[in-house]
């Protein structure tokens, strides 16, 4: 099903923003807030995962109702799960679409990844401390 | 002991009155802050010491290798990049502009997927604006467009705006009107008198049909617009021109959308439409809480707020080409220096990649997104706990953040001076 | 079609039945001392304690408005259950309704307030719209409606540790306004009211 | 200790007296001295034009506003470009340069001495942070007091002693030098989108005038014993017509100081209008020009305007909002709470433009019917008027009918029916010059005393040696030579060291800020003024204890105290 993705802060996003690597921060930046009613058309609960993917790749994240938003349309806090689907174009303005990206959701069983996992398959190598 | 007057350095309110207790080279408590502000100053998730990557693992090394190894990394690339810049204090970021200049580098900061499209919209039609106190003491109509400032700047509503009594507003809250705009149902939203739901992609129709409005041509306008209905639009923009003192805010909703610095524009000429029947301001909200402190170093130094190339010689601005997200994009770059932003998290995974294949070192405080990203981290003192310097509010009133204790971690300052010295020694005369 | 109708005459125009409908003779009907009419006003001087309206808890059924004799509460006959806490409420009696003073005074007994405020610690960020709106901070601490700064902890709410605090509830005067200006219902206000002895009231 | 001579020098110092005598000057660890050593460096001046470095009393170069106008400017920024070269770091822009831009191109011209026009107490850190970054000139930052509401409420008392206290306060507090009144009252009104438009309007809410504001802060400014007098940017700005407020302003001012004028009033040709509207516009340099040459006390500068592009900024909001409706290019405001506000947009002078005309003739005419040089200083208002890169074509129109002339045949012909310009033979002469560019601004601004101005001995060694030779140059004829002479010194001497050379800037510059305190009596220690404070704790958004410019700002501050008469 598609959707349009919407990226922007939450206060939590930004409670947890010098602990990145922290499991706060993942389960409140892989949060995808959904209408209940696309929900029901999903069939899926609160809490559920799914496979978001974009053109420029797909992430797994966990839904959560929210009454606060439109149909068709699902918002994650930015960070970096949601801008691994965002492209870079800019259109010469030198802002990405950050928050018009179009993205297809399927529900998934896989896990959420850490961000440090998410950046491996950027090509970064992962620091534990 | 407790300190008085604390400057918080998260976002870009600056809120300068908190109490915080410090019992030697820990924070104890905040007082007046939000919850970011607690958590920035309770927060203890410090990087202890530099690190590097080495082939699939990390190990820890000396200030001197990390400074001397990053010298030496910018000196040998032919298009560096030198990137962030809004999460130190304004001497490190004027410090790092003439590295740029050394080094023939690009040096942008984080305004670049924040309110760069607002610069651009600025350098068309100007900006009228004002320092927060004339808000607080004057405006009787707020409105914050495509910005959640509860969530974002927790306390911009009850420190400056809507809640907070001002000169000419004894009760503020009762006395003034608040006007939400936004696509989604925000925290701010359900406390404002007016909510205007738009679809997205929408801002410019609805800013475009207000000024037809004010204007007097309402003839022309259709039942609905982008969502908003006409007997809305009409009721909005009557309390729009029903104000004394009307002080408008945006926010990444517009610079983000579709239509980015054409939004911007059109709502900075709202404004000047406005102005022409009574007063009216228009501010940013900017977030991080020295991302306009570095637009003033680059401007007062290069002449432009952001997206500045030395690779010719001058200084070279063209946003588009010069921002950091199309250089990455393009894998233009061979070299990036990171301070004091996330450039792993915020920005598009083509251009983490592009950080990831080239070397990469970051002077930060905390392990990030970026950490796994680089080379080498350089971890610093945090500017407003244990390092100071100057910081620009939103709204462009310089704030000098205060050092509550002496840590063990060298400031920006400091490394960025000791890299500028190894870097000019390399670079000759 | 016309048989069912016979019987029904029949019985109608029975004497029995139309001398008991036209000659009967029942006591009127009164209000029983004990019942709880709409309140009425008593005369005594308001002096704007507003307590009623905080007893109350029919929605919009009371309202102390401003007349040119000064204060009066008006009661919306629509809205009132006629419950007589108002009249319990009021330090002045200035409301009645059947006994409910008498008894009152026979008794010495009085109602007390006092509320109660819930802070969500999950869901308050601290932005502090609440502890700058409140009336009652106002009062004691200026600064704090200029932005939120406070000077004092005898505050009834206050923002430290990034939320924020109920310091002094005995203070809420029950206006709600910290409820109506948290943008995520985060803060809670509720009324607990119970009977007392004048003399606990009025020591 | 370092000893320089300059030898061979064809020396113009007013201040001392000395009107075109050869002579050699003597300098030993930065200040002027008798004689040196022999070991001295030696100069030679070659019969060279050597002055006091020239000191700008009026000029926007530093602070929120000119940032301001680089920031939503990037045409203007392309404008004016420089590689980084030696020690000259890269500069952008023409008419609001870059702080090194600018720093490098008055170094150039042999300026050593800076007046930041006008500075909003609340960002005074703003202005202070660039000029740290503008290394090569001396600095000091007028501050602004026209909408500030402890000063309203201090002059609706009648209270000038008050009205000093506050002045006292802020002036330390940011560290400024001088008050600065710009549209008095104009600037609070402007913050209901309103302005005054006579010094006898009321400014809303505050119950107070124009004129009284001034009144007040004039002797306030005496009873502080400050170097400098009150420095006014008159009401009504550019508005036809608006010479009687200037006459009226200038009727308002008592003669109270025997060492300096009791008011300046700066860029004096935006206040010379007469006429009603755009279309009728006419000089009234005339009427300005006897009513001070009537009263020494007071001094002017021109505020000329050259032809071409620039950028005007100013704290008169109101005023700027009135341009934009005229130009309709762009437009920033910036009110500042309690204090005082601003406006940028950007402008083209042109010479087809009759009004344009009319207003180039007026400040030259200023500067030719001033009777004494004393009284009128040489400025454009930075960049209001023009870039101060347009100084030395200035000085060249100054000193040379002909190329008056010249120029006023390039100009809209019926220029010549509103302006008395095309009648005035009078040529400016070096000396003149000397005194309208350095000597007269720092006599005025009161900065002789701690060595500004000129070469005695005891002064600072802040000296510009031009390529031109007065005994065998003719301005009159070759204003041509005179112009690219004042554009370029042969030697900038700052503070006893050589800082640019032939256009080549030299060193990396290591600058001063000047600044005042006026120490005034316990009681009228407004930092424990409980209706200070509570300004502070309740309208400000900044706490009192972080409003003061920290001294880690002024690395190398020199601060110019006084005992208050009050």
């Amino acid at each position: 099903m598609n959707f349009l993705l919407n990226t922007g802060r939450t206060i939590r996003q930004g409670s947890y923003v010098e602990r990145k690597n922290s499991d706060a921060y993942k389960g409140e930046a892989t949060s995808l807030y959904m209408h209940p009613v696309d929900m029901m058309i999903l069939e899926i609960e609160e809490g559920s995962h799914v496979r978001v993917e974009s053109n420029q790749g797909d992430v797994v994240m966990k839904v959560h109702p929210a009454l606060w938003i439109s149909q068709r349309e699902v918002f994650v806090c930015l960070g970096p799960y949601a801008n691994y689907l965002v492209a870079p174009e800019t259109h010469c303005s030198g802002m990405p679409d950050f928050k018009s990206t179009m993205v297809t959701i399927t529900p998934t069983t896989d896990l959420l990844v850490t961000v440090a996992e998410l950046m491996e398959r950027c090509g970064g190598v992962r620091y534990e401390d | 002991m407790k300190i008085e007057d604390v400057v918080c350095t998260f976002c870009g309110c600056l809120c300068d009155d908190l109490v915080v207790e410090v019992d030697g080279r820990r924070v104890v408590s905040v007082e007046n802050g939000c919850t970011l502000a607690n958590e920035k100053f309770m927060g203890d998730h410090r990087l202890q010491s530099p690190i590097r990557r080495n082939g699939k693992g990390w190990e820890h090394i000396s200030y001197d290798d990390a400074i001397r190894e990053t010298a030496e990394i910018l000196c040998d690339a032919d298009r560096p990049i030198l990137y962030g810049w809004s999460g130190t204090h304004g001497e490190a970021q004027s410090i790092g502009i003439h590295l740029a200049e050394l080094l023939g580098a690009l040096v942008d900061n984080t305004s670049t997927v924040c309110h760069g499209p607002s610069i651009l919209a600025i350098q068309e039609v100007g900006h009228p604006g004002c320092t927060l106190g004339q808000v607080k003491n004057r405006a009787d109509v707020v409105v914050y467009w495509g910005t959640n400032p509860i969530d974002a700047h927790p306390r911009h509503m009850s420190r400056y705006t809507t809640f907070a009594d001002g000169f000419f507003l004894k009760e503020a809250f009762r006395d003034r009107r608040l006007i939400v705009v936004d696509v989604r149902k925000t925290e701010s939203a359900n406390i404002a008198d007016e909510f205007i739901t738009i679809e997205p992609g929408g801002d410019y129709a609805v800013l475009s049909a207000l000024r037809a409005i004010v204007r007097g041509k309402r003839e022309i306008i259709p039942p609905s617009v982008s969502g908003v209905s006409r007997e809305q639009l009409f009721r909005v923009a009557d309390l729009l021109l029903s104000a004394k003192f009307g002080a408008i805010f945006f926010g990444l909703g517009l610079t983000m959308s579709p239509g980015k610095y054409k939004n911007v524009r059109n709502a900075i000429e709202l404004t000047e439409e406005l102005s022409r029947h009574t007063k009216y301001t228009i501010s940013p909200m900017r977030g991080h809480w020295n991302v306009y402190g570095s637009n003033e170093v680059f401007t007062w130094i290069t002449g432009y707020p952001y997206a500045v190339d030395f690779a010719r010689g001058i200084a070279f601005y063209n946003p588009g080409e010069t921002t950091s997200v199309d250089v990455l994009r393009r894998k233009e770059c061979d070299a990036c220096l990171v301070v004091g932003s996330d450039p792993g998290a915020h920005f598009p995974k083509a251009c983490a990649e592009h950080l990831a294949r080239i070397p990469t070192i970051q002077i930060d405080p905390h392990t990030n997104a970026t950490t796994h990203l680089s080379r080498i981290q350089i971890p610093v003192a945090v500017t407003g706990i244990d390092a100071e310097g100057t910081a620009y509010r939103m709204d462009g009133v310089p704030i000098r953040t205060r050092m509550l204790f002496k840590g063990e971690y060298p400031s920006d300052t400091e490394i960025l001076e000791r890299l500028y010295t190894l870097v000019k020694e390399a670079k000759g005369p | 079609m016309s048989l069912p109708i016979i019987p029904y005459l029949q019985e109608i125009a029975r004497l029995e039945w139309l001398h008991k409908f036209f000659f009967v003779r029942t006591a009127p009907l009164v209000t029983p001392s004990y019942s709880r009419g709409f309140p009425e006003l008593t005369n005594k001087t308001c002096t704007h304690a507003l307590f009623c309206m905080m007893a109350c808890p029919a929605p919009g059924a009371i309202d102390v408005i401003k007349t040119p004799d000064g204060w009066e509460p008006r009661i919306h006959k629509g809205h009132c259950i006629r419950c007589g806490l108002c009249v319990e409420a009021c330090p002045n009696g200035v409301l009645t309704s059947g006994r409910i003073l008498e008894s009152m005074f026979n008794d010495s007994t009085r109602l007390s307030f006092s509320f109660r405020i819930d802070v969500d610690t999950n869901l308050c960020m601290g932005c502090g719209n609440c502890a700058v709106a409140c009336p009652v901070n106002k009062l004691i601490d200026t600064q704090m409606a200029y932005g939120g700064r406070a000077s004092t902890d005898q505050l009834l709410l206050k923002v430290s540790d990034g939320k924020c605090h109920v310091l002094h509830a005995e203070l809420c005067t029950g206006c709600k306004t910290c409820e109506n200006h948290c943008p995520n219902e985060a803060i809670r206000v509720s009324r607990l009211l119970e009977a007392v002895q004048i003399a606990e009231v009025e020591p | 200790m370092s000893e320089l001579l300059v030898r061979n020098a064809y020396v113009i110092d007013p201040l001392s007296g000395i009107k075109g005598d050869v002579m050699d000057i003597a300098i030993r660890d930065g200040k002027i001295v008798e004689e040196v050593g022999r070991n001295a460096e030696v100069i030679d001046a070659d019969h060279c034009l050597t002055l006091p470095g020239g000191v700008d009393s009026h000029s926007h170069v530093c602070g929120t506003k000119v940032n301001f106008g680089r920031y939503m400017s990037p045409e203007d920024m392309r404008a004016g470009r420089t590689a980084r070269k030696g020690v000259m770091h890269v500069t952008s822009g023409y008419s609001v340069p870059t702080t090194f831009g600018n720093s490098y191109r008055y170094s150039i011209m042999g300026y050593t001495t800076i007046l930041e026009g006008a500075m909003a107490p609340l960002e005074a850190r703003h202005t202070h942070e660039e000029f740290t970054a503008t290394p090569h000139q001396d600095m000091l930052a007028n501050t602004l007091f026209d909408g500030n509401w402890s000063i309203m409420e201090a002059v609706r008392e009648k209270d000038v002693k008050r009205a000093a206290a506050v002045v006292a306060w802020t002036l330390s507090a940011v560290k400024g030098f001088a008050i600065k009144l710009t549209n008095p009252g104009g600037t609070e009104a402007w913050g209901w989108g309103e302005d005054v438009h006579s010094i006898l309007d009321q400014v809303p809410h505050f119950g107070v005038t124009p004129a009284e504001i001034i009144e007040t802060m004039i002797r306030a400014n005496e009873l502080l014993n400050l170097p400098h007098s009150v420095h006014i940017h008159c009401n009504a700005l550019g508005v036809p017509g608006n010479y009687r407020t200037t006459l009226d302003t200038l009727d308002l001012v008592p003669d109270l100081n025997d060492k300096r004028q009791t008011l300046y009033l700066t860029h004096l040709q935006f206040h010379s209008y007469g006429g009603s509207t755009w279309k009728d516009i006419s000089s009234k340099s005339e009427d300005i020009a006897r009513a001070v040459n009537n009263k020494p006390q007071v001094a002017i500068d021109m505020g000329q305007i050259m032809f071409g592009r620039t950028t005007t900024m100013t704290a008169d909001g109101p005023m700027e909002f009135k341009l934009y409706m005229l130009h309709h290019n762009k437009w920033s405001n910036h009110d500042v709470e309690l204090e005082t506000g601003s406006g940028i947009i950007p402008v083209y002078y042109s010479r087809k433009s009759l009004v344009n005309c009319v207003m180039w003739a007026i400040g030259l005419e200023l500067a030719l019917l001033t009777k004494d040089p004393w009284q009128c200083m040489l400025s454009t208002d930075n960049p209001n008027g023009a870039p101060f890169v347009k100084y030395p074509e200035i000085i060249a129109l100054l000193m040379s009918r002909r190329f008056r002339e010249n120029e006023l045949a390039l100009l809209d012909p019926r220029t010549a029916h509103y302006v008395p310009l095309p009648a005035i033979d009078r040529e400016l002469d070096w000396y003149d010059i000397a005194v309208m560019t350095r000597a007269g601004q720092a006599k005025a601004l009161g900065i002789t005393g701690v060595g500004k101005g000129h070469l005695a001995p005891g002064a600072e060694a802040d000296i510009a040696i031009y390529p031109l030779k007065p005994d065998s140059l003719d301005p009159s004829t070759e204003y041509q030579q005179v112009m690219a002479g004042f554009g370029k010194t042969r030697y900038t001497i700052k503070r006893g060291r050589v800082v640019a050379r032939d256009g080549e800037v030299v060193v990396e510059g290591a600058n001063s800020t000047i600044w005042t305190k006026a120490i005034t009596p316990p009681e009228f220690d407004l930092s424990v003024d409980p209706e200070f404070v509570k300004k502070f704790e309740q309208y400000y958004t900044v706490r009192m204890s972080n409003y003061p410019v920290q001294d880690v700002y002024l690395p190398r501050g020199v601060c110019i105290a006084t005992e208050a008469s009050l």
